[in-house]
């Protein structure tokens, strides 16, 4: 009972920091709930910026310009540091990059929903970085917030580099609506495929979102999905009007009343259907990185080998 | 001498582009998250030099190309790459030793062409030798590691010495454009280069307990030349897919 | 009308040239002599089938477009084959699956289009079903024989029925244009194929020893709508290759 | 002693059929050397068609119309074909396929040193086409009228697919001389890589070539290596001019005195270091031989003990 008590009272005292803004470290007391809340989402977040590799990785042999490769491989290069980090982030709240990887790898963690669409062409370069980056950040800007600290801390750096990135995204567009009427047609068809899609980043309706209330009360949250969901759709409709491109969906109009774009239903089946493995590239983004990570083991075993012949030489030598 | 010039720095550019694009098929792919990165930094790093390389090449033919003409609209046998670096990428020790001999002669080459009378290419070679330096740590490390590390390690280590040794002598074995220059003084004597060279070669095949291995009999050149392995135009097909596919465009 | 039956024969032309493809990148690395041979057959009877559908395709278009122009010049977005054939090669399990997956689709869907009233598709259909015949007796031969054989060749294809099966679906799936040409009676009613095609697979999965796979909730589509998996760029990229690089000549 | 003049009279007997051109058939005696030489001479030829397949087999994916792209698989396939009734040929004479095979991959037995050099571009389907099948025809034509049965017919049939084959190639060749100076540069190109390997086609020197004597006794071998490259050169020389190319030998002129062309050495430094392992796709060839038998090997496993099962079944229900 007085355990209980105790526990009760720190329970209170941690959400009173949280809502005195004050950011929690690795060494504070937190609740299981939120440690494992926290470690499932950053986590979460890592395997998307590593399975995220691999759509854009798809085009860097095939940029149509060195300027473009360049640019291209480096921002696919900084997806690798981000998911660094970002695991770095998620060890401090005791969870083993080991086992976090064997969650990817037998498919009990997730990633981003998103990556399991494929790159088809040039343009979805373009799109990649104008829609789903775009997206990301307007997920990820609030994170900068958020009560954990290292996790913050990670965002601000992520979400730095990724608008960075959104920008190089929206001058592929620019420059192929500015083009050849090909490049426009290219241009246009990508949109159509991602634009549904990144609107599903924002993940389910708030009414079918149970998670939502937890998360914001302690500040891991700071919009619902569906407030972020308009917010992306407000912002990105006339960026297609700036672009001269229609996005796929005829109820996407302004709403004087409002003062907002009204839009249509977003295909939940095809949402729920993809996150449980029946996207289109689900199996082979998957099978990509257990390939990887199956085939590289032989190399971490020389590495940790050759490290400890080494340490034992230099113990003999002292 | 420009044409000659012009022809050396060509292939110091296709040989960059190369095996930067072989680096790149990595992407994502790496056998561990930091490796990958690594990778892709060297990756990235080769494909600044080439593109310096390309402009100043389409600046000394003086013909309006610009970097991607030459990058994207010439055909396998107009590569001037030596043979080693359009070769598969093949497991992580097959990457690696490719990259520690082409990183040996790499940074051996930019560390003598930095002081060249022709101020471009010295130019060129200065900004390029730092990281060629890093790719060069970075190459010895993991030769070092393989050689001295597991069983598995060293097996596939000495497969990969096997089948790449063959293709190292090329990349010293002077063209008659790159005889001329090394007579004009342009670019540096590679029979100065060689101990050097040598002499890291042996300190980290020593480290990686591994007996120097000895291909002289087989060794391979052609790419230097044009006559490349059947590997390059795949590899081409796939990088100027777009350029072909859609001429004369801005991207 | 005319436009959709262009669309599906485009589709049925797109369809066989990219599993021709697939299967002419086994020849010379075929496991043995005598099936190095039998793919290579296969895909040139595939390869016999494109041009005819893309002769006729061309003509139903009537814009003056050839069957290198439909095969060279569209990008991988315009491409209308199901996701099946786009799939790699794998291990010769895989393939068999694959071909197994769509000689039993292929046969039975000529068998019937060889009595569409619309002569020239009947023509093609009648000339081909002969040799998908064939291609079906080798595809389940084979099926039986990887089930029915060693422990590791019943691992390997249950792998490759595990990795494939969810492609099949899309075959016989209608798009809008195959659903508006069958209600016209000009292309045969799917689901009145399924019965010979259901009997035919347990006849085969049987004798294999193998039950049958369910993967109905993760039956995979797209293709025949131009949404394609990442593996048909750089298909195209190689099978295009020339015909960017060089337009407009003759060979 | 008698043994011996027995032996003697049947080697003296076996002369006599071969010089009364009468053909050899398996079941006949023969010395061991002329079994010897004859496994070693069709298994070579045998493994020269397979690993032939490879460098044209380069360029099936890559054919630039669908037509080019059928004749040539067609091609590739029967060069398929040559090697399986060469290889049926050779099992006449008591060699077994695996064996055969086994040589093959160890190196010890040799395939035409032709196919160690690469195809690079589409003008090198001409070129192969055209100067390697043509000097292969030069070389096998006396061949259908050698003095075992077995080769001698099957090399009729390879004969009449050749020569085909080569009318495809010289085709080729032409569409491309008749078309866009890109086109005729890069049959020029490739002309210039293929010229002196396919001169070395014929072998050695005669005055280096030991064994020729003997096999023209015995009629395995009808023309000397010099006679046939000297056929080639003449017949060549005139088809490239028609073509509009040159050949990359200055000394390539016609001798009015000799009534035929003169042409330059052929570096036999080259040749020879080629044979020995040193071209640059010997490695390659093999690798990619001794990997499909390798990544083969289950599937004839297969096969063969699904055979063995079914034979059990059929047993038992008998």
């Amino acid at each position: 009972m007085e355990t209980l008590e105790k526990d009760l009272s720190r329970d209170d005292q941690f959400q009173a920091r949280i809502d005195a803004d004050v950011r929690i470290e690795p060494k504070d007391w937190m609740p299981d709930a939120y440690r494992k809340t926290l470690i499932r989402q950053i986590s979460q977040h890592a395997h998307s910026e590593i399975v995220g590799m691999l759509p854009e990785g798809n085009w860097i042999t095939r940029a149509p310009s060195l300027k473009r490769k360049a640019i291209l491989l480096a921002k696919v290069q900084d997806e690798a540091g981000h998911g660094l980090y970002l695991y770095s982030a998620a060890e401090t709240l005791g969870a083993s990059r080991d086992q976090m990887l064997a969650d990817l790898h037998s498919g009990k963690a997730k990633y981003s929903s998103i990556f399991n669409y494929p790159t088809l062409s040039w343009a979805d370069m373009g799109c990649v970085g104008w829609l789903v980056d775009g997206a990301a950040i307007l997920n990820q800007v609030p994170l900068c917030r958020t009560s954990y600290g290292p996790y913050a801390r990670a965002m601000v750096r992520v979400c730095k580099e990724e608008s960075f990135h959104q920008r190089q995204g929206f001058e592929i567009m620019q420059t192929l609506c500015a083009g050849a009427p090909v490049q426009k047609e290219m241009a246009q068809e990508a949109l159509n495929r991602w634009w549904w899609p990144t609107l599903m980043m924002f993940g389910p309706k708030d009414s079918e979102s149970p998670n939502t209330e937890q998360s914001m009360k302690w500040r891991i949250k700071r919009f619902t999905n569906d407030e972020l969901r308009q917010k992306f759709v407000d912002m990105m409709v006339p960026q297609a009007e700036f672009l001269g491109l229609t996005v796929p969906d005829e109820k996407a109009q302004w709403n004087e009343a409002r003062q907002a774009y009204d839009f249509g239903e977003v295909d939940w089946n095809e949402f729920w259907s993809v996150v449980k493995g029946n996207g289109l590239c689900n199996h082979d983004r998957l099978q990509a990185r257990v390939q990887a990570h199956e085939e590289g083991a032989w190399v971490l075993e020389a590495a940790l080998a050759h490290a400890a012949k080494r340490a034992a030489r230099e113990a003999v030598a002292a | 001498m420009r044409q000659q010039l012009f022809e050396f720095v060509l292939q110091l550019a296709d040989t960059s582009l190369v095996l930067g694009h072989r680096l790149s098929e990595w992407c994502g792919h790496g056998p561990v998250l930091e490796q990958d990165l690594a990778m892709a930094n060297i990756a990235l790093d080769l494909l600044g030099e080439t593109r310096s390389l390309y402009q100043y090449a389409a600046v000394l033919e003086g013909q309006g190309r610009t970097e991607d003409d030459l990058a994207y609209l010439r055909p396998a046998t107009a590569y001037r790459n030596p043979l080693l670096v359009e070769q598969p990428n093949g497991d992580f020790a097959h990457t690696v030793v490719r990259q520690f001999l082409f990183d040996n002669y790499h940074y051996h080459l930019l560390l003598a062409l930095k002081d060249s009378p022709d101020a471009p290419l010295a130019g060129i070679a200065e900004k390029s030798v730092k990281e060629a330096a890093y790719h060069l740590k970075w190459s010895s490390e993991w030769l070092i590691r393989l050689g001295d590390g597991t069983a598995e390690s060293r097996q596939r280590l000495d497969k990969a010495l096997a089948t790449l040794w063959r293709y190292a002598a090329e990349l010293t074995t002077p063209t008659a454009t790159e005889a001329a220059l090394q007579d004009l003084g342009l670019v540096p004597d590679y029979g100065a280069l060689a101990p050097a060279m040598q002499a890291h070669a042996a300190h980290v095949l020593a480290e990686a307990t591994v007996p120097t291995p000895q291909f002289a009999p087989f060794a391979q050149r052609g790419g230097k030349g044009g006559q490349h392995s059947e590997h390059l135009g795949y590899l081409l097909a796939e990088l100027q897919y777009m350029q072909r596919a859609y001429p004369g465009l801005t991207w």
